[in-house]
């Protein structure tokens, strides 16, 4: 009699049955053991913060002092990451916690990604370092309530008044939009009828974030609706290098291998909880993992986390190469959620009743997954643009 | 968009076109007569308006809505099983309790196939005197303790909690886990090993009684409105009459299993019928590229494969309680029943959210709940692996458990 | 090993400790009457004995066993549909006929649910006198032309096929393909699209007359017995009492397709009863590291999934017929019946040939037949997807079909 | 009105999204494109070997004149071929047929490779380059009718009697072992109770071999029953290198990867069909490939066959840096027959009625597919392999 068993699961193992990383070299293994440092750190804390739905920001922070941030991109002053690097840092996050992915995904894949490509020497001075290294807290805001999917349509306008610009509408979605940092808005300027970027201060009138409540997946960061209402920004926020909604394009589409890498580490996570469980849990007298059924779902687990870790590095060997396809990153993407939503479906059961508490892990992940198996649309609408690139038929409408 | 916490579809009821507006497309309720069918429409309205809007808020905090167990008695869900109802009636209506709130179904549920049958069945004279009429009104409501920490499945074989007689009394230690409803029930079914004879014995236990404690168990994810307790039993003294006379062995039990078994069943058809409206009423709703999408190949696509895990459930339910009444109902029904409809609900769910992108994480859109929840409904009285291979071991003659 | 060819299981009959060695588990024939359960106990048997050892090498062959056909007739499968009987014994015969032969199956479904029917509703008297007692003892067969080259599931829009009044001839000419039993039998109903008025109407077109053409498709890895044909029809004369009167516009042809996908759906009920049996009899007798395979986990959990979609199956088509009776039945449910059981045929053969290691390929063990039969059930009477949509329409009031 | 259309379904596309082998260096690709230029060859004729069950030998021949049988071994007097070639042409094989890819891997996988490990130095004179040519067909007599996965306990014996060896017993499933070539035959010496490997010529009194008839896949290869009864062979037929059942598994073990490689070549055989079929044939007026439906299951299947090339690349990677772990490969050749079957079922979907016809290819796939799904056992007894060396708990019994 006494407290229920502790299994550890949370315990790394690092399967990678192919050696897919197994050659992986010292430059890149220094960057992807600060994060693997990070997730061990993280990994005993987070889920009390997942509960409560709480945003903690000083976990961020720490993201930025261990150099977690910069997503490949070259930083003046921060040391260089590969693409590699970059994606097995995203992978250690997500693995450790798919909130703190979500936050180094909007931080360093998203906002920092703008301003690399776009802004001017002014603003790289000023805001590169900040929001590397995470003094700085930043959001980007894209998605509005009426578009998912079709976010081309953007309905927030900014208008030019004299030295000003003013900008009106809605966002939603957008992490770190109220954590009194600063924002990446994108607004349609009625006059050439384009897309622009604004760097916009949160603490600006008429601006205002009211984290969204009652989400079930990546409950430790907040993700705001945000309200621009006749907000003004000078001329110099602008982002000088954006000219149409093509450019928005570009960082997405630069950052949707990420989401693959983030699927990965989930992956990895349920994978190795689900392994540790089936070792220490007995039933009948022997461990779980003396079962024919386990050890078939187990290998079912392990042929999709091996198909994960393969896509994942072979297109990140073709963007260090130069010739990624964006289509070839949505396939990644698609493939990636989908496995790990598969991988989540087969570990939460076999820890039965215990894979319902938070404490054990894998219930968190299986939900986080969920949040992002339908980043950039739906599983349908990312089937069709992938099924467009093949048959070159558009079957959208 | 307003939030989808209700019963009923009224998106559909204001579609034109729809052939087929309600969940129950082969018409199953109509193998009901007139009397129970019209029980039936009375029960899902009063699920549909007062359960149904009421227990988001309760879920998220993972706090129990006391306040509805009398709502939930004035729709006889307190007493089904002694009510002399068709078992196709009392299947339909624990449907449509998982389709309002699945932790409430639990409640019921259990109450019904494992507490009222044990205390009518089993107990003395006095205690029924004392229990039965409350428990049917849901004035005091009982637990069933038999799962204990390091034992799910194999607890045939492994129960560790023991009495001991002393005299008049006995003494019962031990401890008991995922006991739903433990934190307030006002007595548990307490499954204990007689250190005397060795063998299994059931035990009325009140709560209240000194050494009894139950903590609830934090932070789950599914079924958060249920309750669920650790309880320790740490020399807890109950008179000799406690035991439940009728409950010694495991034979009692397991039939009580086989039926609650078969009730789960009836939950996943109602967590499916819960997964396809809100699916079809957000299709409805939701224009993409300037149309519903419904109107998308790959949306109906998914729905139709929901309608046919969903009617294939149902089917194989109705068939299960005509087994029920005939007396030709066994453990292997049961269990193939049970890993069928909450397997195919697991399905339901997973597309039912993928259909509704960022939305389908949100508690407001209600899948969200239904999503979780029905993880356990997966999960409890036996998981799929344990169903299947109690259905193996009827088909092959086989038993390969261990 | 000796061949897997027959309709009983006599290994699982000499195991002991088998509670359920039946494939009927969850006992749908006691719905029969004495009488009518009798009689399907007799069916089953001729089939067992008289058909299935028989069919194998016809199969291999890709011919058709005309010497069986007074077998079949003697089951009293040339006449079921005017016979009186229920629908639900109508049901499981169709399913015992697919237990035992898929390919003959198809004959008899479509010999009963299309041809029996139209001639016995829609033809002349003088037709009928000519045709209908012979059909009923199989002393002739007619055959279904509706589906075109180049035209599948979208017939209904896309009949290429015409036909022009010539004083009191009518004249047709166009081409049919897959048409079954298209090379041997007596008379085709012919649907094609009068030149006049541009409606499609149905001819009995004797095979025998002038311009008329059958040749069989060879090389079709799937119900190699049912000899399909690719028809030429050039300028055939008929006189005008061969149009069909009741035919006219698609209406009668949609009753008429509504039940055989009907019918499918019960042989995807049959082709599970052959594919668990099979996988069963072969764990049963087959060792591996010393014990039989029938005690692997892994194995056992095999056979569980293949009877959870039997018996889910069956209880939806119980549902099926009770509405075909009811008047309740529509399109929608053949539809989602007829997706359903053949999916979960496809799965089952597919879990049977894996469990059966390189034997599954042989001809011998039977499955390697009954896999490649699945395949064909799966895919006519309306692919996967256009049932899906058309379950899909009707529960969205939305068309996606273009 | 007329004839059935023709959809070209054999018509070669070449899928590989993610650029798996777009970086094939020069030597590679000179082996590939004989094998391509093979596969073109008997695309448009082996439906009808496979359909009349029939073996024709002059196109094994031809793989030898082509010099497609190698398997990356190093053959003297022929051209080196490395893993990753030997992989390549494994896979355009099986891309056009599987009995075709059935006999390559007898002839050149099993064969080719006893005696390039095991034979003496007269033996490899005499051997080697007749089988690499095909000149000589050769078989390799191993499984036996009891024992399927569990092929260790031999029951063939073979017994010295002077200068000569007398070998008796049954083998089941061998592949040219009734073409009139030679068979290399396994038997247990009950003396030392070691297994030991025999060249025998076929024509040799008590060799009698017959094709086991009424199969349903990989029809057009014939594999034979064999009876071995006092087959007496001289004592310098016996291959000097093996010393125990070891020596078996190495040669299993090295040609376990190239099963994953024939199933890749299915997976893409089906995918282009269906893509082909998808584009030309219509349905309500428009081309498959613009329904949603169709879009998505192209989707999935294009997944499915990005894996295969994934683990097969990855693997072969691995081989040809000398690290490959036998569990390795059994985790490619597990998934890609599994992935295969997959596709498999979804392309034929596609095809609806047409897909059951041999001429258009898919169900000959399909069918090949099922036969090498199980080989060295069914999925269950490999899932459990790989699932021991996961655990490190057997649950075989």
């Amino acid at each position: 009699m006494g407290a229920p068993q502790d299994y550890r699961l949370g315990e790394y193992l690092g399967t990678d049955f192919l050696d897919v990383f197994s050659d992986v070299d010292a430059d890149d293994r220094a960057h992807w053991d600060r994060a693997k440092q990070y997730a061990e750190e993280i990994i005993p804390v987070i889920g009390q913060a997942w509960d409560k739905a709480e945003y903690p920001l000083h976990l961020v922070k720490r993201m930025g002092e261990l150099r977690l941030l910069t997503d490949g991109l070259d930083i003046p002053g921060l040391e260089p990451m590969s693409p590699l690097a970059a994606g097995l840092v995203t992978m250690e996050i997500s693995r450790a916690d798919g909130s703190m992915g979500a936050a180094a995904a909007v931080q360093g894949g998203l906002v920092l990604r703008s301003l690399a490509f776009f802004a001017s020497e002014q603003q790289r001075e000023k805001w590169l370092l900040p929001i590397a290294t995470a003094e700085v807290l930043g959001s980007f805001a894209l998605t509005e309530p009426d578009h998912g999917s079709d976010s081309v349509s953007l309905e927030t306008t900014a208008v030019r008044d004299g030295e000003e610009w003013v900008i009106n509408g809605h966002k939603r979605w957008i992490g770190n939009g109220a954590s009194g940092g600063i924002t990446i808005v994108w607004a349609r300027n009625p006059e050439d009828n384009q897309v622009k970027g604004f760097i916009v201060d949160q603490e600006t009138p008429g601006y205002t974030g009211v984290p969204i409540a009652g989400k079930g997946g990546i409950r430790a960061i907040h993700q705001a609706d945000i309200t621009l209402e006749n907000v003004r920004v000078p001329a110099d926020a602008q982002l000088p290098g954006v000219t149409s909604f093509k450019d928005v394009s570009k960082v997405l589409s630069e950052t949707r291998l990420s989401v693959g890498w983030s699927a990965l580490g989930h992956g990895l996570a349920m994978f190795d909880a689900a392994l540790n469980y089936s070792k220490r849990r007995t039933q009948f007298g022997q461990p779980l993992a003396t079962k024919q059924m386990v050890q078939e779902r187990l290998v079912q687990m392990l042929e999709e986390l091996t198909n994960m870790q393969l896509q994942c590095a072979r297109a990140t060997e073709l963007q260090a190469a130069g010739t990624l396809r964006p289509q070839q990153a949505s396939l990644v993407k698609f493939h990636n959620t989908r496995a790990a939503r598969r991988i989540a479906t087969i570990a939460r059961d076999m820890l039965a009743g215990n894979g319902m508490l938070l404490e054990n892990h894998v219930i968190r992940h299986l939900l986080d997954v969920e949040a992002i198996h339908t980043y950039e649309g739906t599983e349908s609408v990312q089937a069709l643009i992938l099924g467009r690139e093949l048959t070159g038929h558009s079957a959208f409408a | 968009m307003p939030p989808v916490m209700r019963g009923e579809s009224p998106v559909v009821e204001r579609q034109v076109g729809i052939a087929h507006p309600e969940v129950d497309l082969f018409h199953v309720e109509h193998l009901l007569d007139d009397d129970e069918r019209n029980k039936l429409h009375s029960i899902r309205e009063i699920l549909s308006r007062e359960i149904r809007p009421a227990v988001g808020e309760f879920w998220d905090r993972e706090e129990f809505p006391f306040h509805l167990l009398p709502v939930l008695a004035r729709a006889g869900l307190g007493n089904l099983v002694l009510s002399g109802h068709s078992r196709l009636f009392i299947g339909l209506v624990y449907a449509e309790v998982a389709r309002a709130d699945i932790s409430l179904s639990a409640l019921v549920g259990i109450h019904n196939e494992l507490i009222l049958g044990l205390v009518h069945e089993l107990s003395s004279d006095q205690q029924k005197d004392r229990w039965l009429e409350k428990l049917k009104n849901f004035e005091a409501v009982g637990c069933f303790a038999l799962t204990e920490p390091e034992h799910g499945s194999d607890i045939a074989g492994g129960l560790e909690t023991t009495a001991q007689r002393d005299g008049d009394e006995w003494v019962i230690t031990g401890a008991k886990r995922w006991i739903g409803a433990g934190t307030f029930a006002d007595f548990a079914i307490v499954w204990a090993r007689d250190a005397a004879d060795g063998q299994a014995k059931a035990f009325l236990v009140e709560t209240d009684r000194p050494g009894f404690t139950a903590t609830k168990i934090e932070r789950k994810m599914g079924l958060r409105i249920m309750q669920n307790a650790d309880i320790s039993l740490n020399g807890v003294r109950i008179p000799g009459e406690n035991l439940m006379p009728g409950g010694e062995g495991f034979d009692a039990a397991n039939v009580k299993l086989r039926d609650s078994r078969a009730w789960v069943g009836w939950q996943g058809v109602g967590a499916q019928m819960a997964a396809f409206e809100i699916a079809r009423d957000y299709a409805l709703e939701r224009k993409q590229f300037d149309r519903p999408l419904a109107k998308f190949q790959l949306v109906q696509d998914a729905l139709s494969r929901m309608m046919a895990g969903l009617s294939t459930s149902m089917a194989l339910m109705v068939r299960l309680v005509q087994l029920q009444e005939d007396g030709g109902f066994q453990m292997v029904h049961a269990a193939l029943a049970k890993a069928t409809t909450t397997s195919s609900a697991r399905e339901a769910v997973s597309v039912a959210r993928g259909l509704m992108g960022g939305n389908g994480v949100l508690r407001d859109y209600e899948i969200s709940k239904v999503f979780n929840d029905v993880e356990i409904l997966y999960t409890y009285e036996g998981t799929y692996e344990i169903n299947s291979l109690i259905v193996g071991r009827a088909i092959t003659g086989q038993s390969a458990f261990v």
